[in-house]
């Protein structure tokens, strides 16, 4: 049996005021990408992003978002994602863009290379902590950035990733 | 894109093998409109062809770059010249339009190619009776 | 599969330097080996009158004949083989058939039948072929190459036999034919004419005068800019002469560096044309080259037939989206001369 | 490559209308059309198969084919939208006075049974919503083998944007499954100027995830295996054909195809599993 190929886009959503992060949802996002292809690409962009496209995973927390494209056309998909301005959610529009961090081909290889940014991300962090105490609580969550030990509230968006499938 | 086969400068006898390297293509298209009577101007016929682009390949197809070589308001029919990697888009684009100011249109295709001397020698125009 | 948008068909373009004078110049053959020609047209540069000689040139192009519903057995009849195969060169081409669709027929001067048939047909037919090169994964049609000065193919002889059986019992294939002789015109094509539906026609010319046209550097300018220059010229592209970039409609613009030429001459001549009479226009042009006091130069081009199953000698020619297979020969004061050959996508590289 | 077919043109009983559809698909250089009866039956009431009007009821003179000395070839077809097992009836005697004989399944399990089973020639892949079943590639590969072919029709895509985004997408899924292989494109227009020319389609063929050479199949040589295929369904397996006295007035110039039936290649025998 073949399998059906994929491509998996890491974005972080930046938004200016963290707080509206929470009020996204996947099905905001996933318009949000239809409506933006479909102006960048038009009719065509709309009709390859109706294939298999989903978003696969959302972190409203930290505002990672794992987008599947098919493998053939992620590259036209994903070239109109830069034009994504604002995001619908609940009846309020959000300001905001999507950065995409990495391109995998399985869930799996996503999900490492994102505990390796947040390793980089909580290094950056560690030098601007202002107490002992936020010192110590970054220390330790480095050290318990691991695949196989999945426990901390931080890493939340990891053990949900793995219970997705792949494909 | 581009291979040399031989070169013998010494007798002043040069040949170069050029292949896929044609930078445009060239098409030759009539619009045929439901109401025979209406006119269209060159710059109108353009702007209808960019929407035609805009609908299928949105905004990045509506960027795409192609000049309206000659245009006969009277058979409507054209000469479009297209960079080579928009020929297709182009062309589906063209396939695809069927409405124009809501009454139905069709673009007729009558000849593609990379060359635009070829558009003037088609032998299946050749009538002989 | 892919969704690459970007891609077009194949095509080649040859661009050749040399000189008349030089004695290894391939010309006469490059000219030659096209044998179905459809369209020839000139362009000669500040003149406003077709020259006496050039005139002459044209209209003693040979005629050609165009016969309805031929039956292809025909073709094999032993006196058009004495009359005219024989003797001389026959150009014969089927005609209103699409070499992408249709069976399509050709007779070469050098006496070769090519038949690119169907799947069906050549199955019918049941005659030694071989599968065309462009039918990639599908093998959906043949082309099937018959020699008829060869010695088994002469009236009587076993592939003779074979054939006539095949186009008369089995596949009985009927199409319009358009056929020309060389040097024995209508005369030695009787035999064949005697049986059919046939009328004669004359090359038709035309004559166009430009004025004003900005023009390039022929001696310097890229192959494909200079096509694409001549190609405007052609098809009267009037955005040529206004020559500004940023116009909406077009951005084409003469190649530079150019110069501007107060009048030019376009003369074109439509038909089932013999290499043989190119060949004379070539050389008149050149004698008109000579005789101009000018730094001049004047361009031929030579459209192939589309649907012609064969190219430059018998390297076999399809139709993808176009059949495009034609040549432009520039010409210049001092007997060097540029040619460019072009063929699209179907089609194997000219010689 | 044979000649180029659009095998599906919607009938109307406006008379002109189908008259100027096959003089446009002539003049756009279209050998050979079918006309396409629709038959949706519902749970409700029984309805009549429609019954296809000879050809030459439908236009006086049949139009010259462009650039071509023959006149254009017409033939009828037949659609069943199937949304019940029970819509198909094989060996229905209606179903014989036609010359192709379509489906479209709507749901996952009629499509594997069409695939797999049914007696047709041509699947119809719906191009007006959005696909309610994937295309599993057994049943897809079933179909492949035993010769029955996929269309697409292009003019819903014409007529509105909606459907464009569903005929491409709908197309590329197939695509996914089939390769390019048994896959014809047709118009399905009711009006001459919902009709494209060969080359256009081709083009098009590309955005439908086809290859150049896929693309001019689809319009030619793949049309050409279902008409081989419709004729070995009449027949006991290509090989003996009977017929009744009566002329069959759609096949007067390709005479040749007939005797040759008999001796068609082992690839296009019929794939009777029955």
């Amino acid at each position: 049996m073949v399998r059906v190929k994929s491509r998996y886009l890491l974005c972080e959503v930046n938004v200016s005021d963290r707080s509206l992060l929470l009020l996204l949802d996947d099905r905001a996002i996933a318009a949000a990408v239809k409506s933006v292809v479909a102006r960048i690409h038009g009719d065509y962009g709309a009709a390859l992003c109706s294939i298999r496209f989903s978003v696969k995973y959302l972190n409203a927390h930290t505002g990672i978002v794992f987008l599947r494209f098919p493998k053939r056309c992620y590259k036209l998909l994903w070239s109109a994602l830069p034009f994504i301005t604002s995001v619908e959610s609940r009846g309020q529009n959000i300001p905001c863009f999507l950065n995409c961090l990495h391109v995998g081909g399985t869930i799996r290889t996503c999900q490492k290379f994102l505990v390796r940014y947040n390793t980089q991300q909580l290094h950056r962090m560690l030098p601007k902590c202002k107490n002992e105490e936020e010192r110590q609580e970054v220390r330790k969550a480095i050290l318990n950035c691991s695949l196989t030990r999945q426990n901390k509230e931080t890493f939340q968006d990891e053990t949900e990733s793995e219970e997705d499938e792949e494909e | 894109m581009r291979g040399d086969d031989k070169k013998d400068k010494s007798a002043g006898y040069q040949r170069v093998v050029l292949k896929n390297a044609s930078p445009y293509h060239y098409m030759k298209v009539c619009l045929v409109l439901e109401d025979e009577s209406t006119k269209l101007s060159a710059v109108e016929l353009k702007q209808f062809i960019i929407t035609g682009l805009k609908t299928l390949y949105g905004e990045v197809g509506a960027a795409l770059n192609f000049d309206l070589l000659k245009y006969d308001e009277d058979t409507r029919t054209a000469f479009l010249r297209v960079c080579s990697r928009g020929l297709v888009k182009l062309w589906s684009s063209l396939t695809l339009l069927g409405f124009y100011q809501n009454q139905a249109c069709a673009f007729r295709v009558l000849q593609v190619s990379p060359f635009l001397l070829a558009l003037t020698g088609n032998s299946r125009e050749l009538q002989l009776d | 599969m892919s969704v690459d948008l970007d891609q077009t068909p194949r095509s080649i373009l040859v661009w050749e330097r040399s000189s008349f004078l030089d004695e290894k110049n391939r010309i006469n053959s490059e000219v030659e080996q096209l044998h179905f020609n459809y369209k020839v047209s000139v362009l000669l540069p500040e003149c406003s009158s077709t020259p006496p000689h050039l005139e002459s040139v044209l209209t003693s192009f040979s005629r050609f004949y165009l016969v309805r519903n031929l039956p292809l057995h025909k073709l094999l009849d032993k006196e058009f083989l004495e009359t005219a195969v024989y003797q001389g060169s026959v150009y014969g081409l089927s005609y209103r058939t699409r070499i992408d669709e249709d069976n399509c027929v050709a007779l070469m001067p050098n006496g070769r039948l090519v038949l690119s048939l169907d799947k069906d047909s050549f199955q019918v037919l049941g005659f030694e072929g071989k599968p065309s090169t462009f039918g990639n994964r599908t093998k959906n049609r043949f082309v099937v190459t018959i020699d008829l000065t060869d010695s088994s193919m002469a009236p009587g002889g076993r592939g003779y036999l074979r054939l006539l059986t095949g186009l008369t019992s089995r596949l009985s294939l009927q199409m319009d034919f358009l056929l020309s002789h060389h040097p024995g015109g209508g005369a030695s094509l009787q035999p064949l004419l005697s049986h059919c539906d046939w009328s004669e026609h004359t090359p038709e010319i035309s004559t166009q005068s430009l004025t004003h046209l900005s023009c390039p550097e022929p001696q310097s300018c890229d192959p494909h800019s200079f096509l694409e220059w001549l190609g405007a010229v052609h098809t009267d592209v009037s955005s040529l002469s206004e020559n500004s970039s940023s116009n909406f409609l077009s951005s084409l613009v003469c190649p530079e560096p150019k110069t501007t030429l107060s009048q030019a001459l376009r003369v074109s001549i439509c038909g089932l044309l013999l290499p043989q009479d190119v060949h004379h226009l070539v050389q008149e042009l050149r004698c008109y080259l000579e005789r101009s006091r000018l730094e001049c130069w004047t361009s031929l081009t030579v459209h192939g037939f589309v649907d012609s199953p064969v190219s430059w000698g018998d390297r076999e020619h399809g139709v993808l989206r176009g059949g495009e297979n034609f040549y432009t020969l520039l010409m210049f004061h001092d007997h060097t001369y540029h040619i460019h050959l072009a063929t699209g996508a179907h089609d194997t590289c000219p010689p | 490559m044979s000649v180029f077919m659009d095998l599906n043109l919607s009938y109307t009983t406006d008379k002109n209308r189908l008259q100027s559809v096959i003089e446009t698909a002539a003049h756009l250089g279209f050998s050979t059309v079918a006309i396409n009866y629709g038959f949706e039956p519902t749970a409700k009431k029984k309805q009549e198969i429609p019954t296809p009007k000879p050809i030459n009821e439908l236009i006086d003179q049949l139009p010259i084919v462009q650039g071509r000395s023959r006149p254009i070839r017409v033939l009828n077809r037949l659609t069943v939208v199937m949304s019940d097992s029970s819509h198909f009836r094989p060996n229905a005697a209606e179903y014989r006075s036609f010359d192709l004989l379509a489906v479209q399944p709507t749901t996952e399990k009629l499509f594997h049974s069409a695939c797999m089973l049914l007696d047709i020639d041509i699947i119809c892949i719906s191009v007006t919503e959005k696909l309610p079943f994937f295309f599993k590639r057994a049943p897809v590969n079933g179909a492949v083998d035993r010769g029955v072919v996929f269309e697409l029709c292009y003019s819903a895509a014409i007529r509105d944007s909606t459907m464009r985004r569903y005929t491409i997408a709908n197309a590329l899924s197939l695509m996914e499954s089939c390769k390019g292989k048994n896959v014809i494109l047709s118009s399905a227009a009711e009006k001459a100027l919902e009709l494209r020319g060969p080359y256009d389609i081709t083009n098009l063929g590309l955005l439908f995830g086809l290859s150049d050479a896929e693309a001019k199949e689809a319009i030619s040589s793949t049309c050409r295996s279902v008409l081989l295929h419709a004729e070995t369904r009449k027949t006991a397996s290509g090989i003996i054909y009977t017929t009744k006295t009566c002329s069959d007035s759609t096949c007067q110039q390709e005479a040749p195809a007939r005797s040759e039936l008999c001796e068609a290649p082992a690839a296009k025998r019929p794939h009777l599993a029955e």
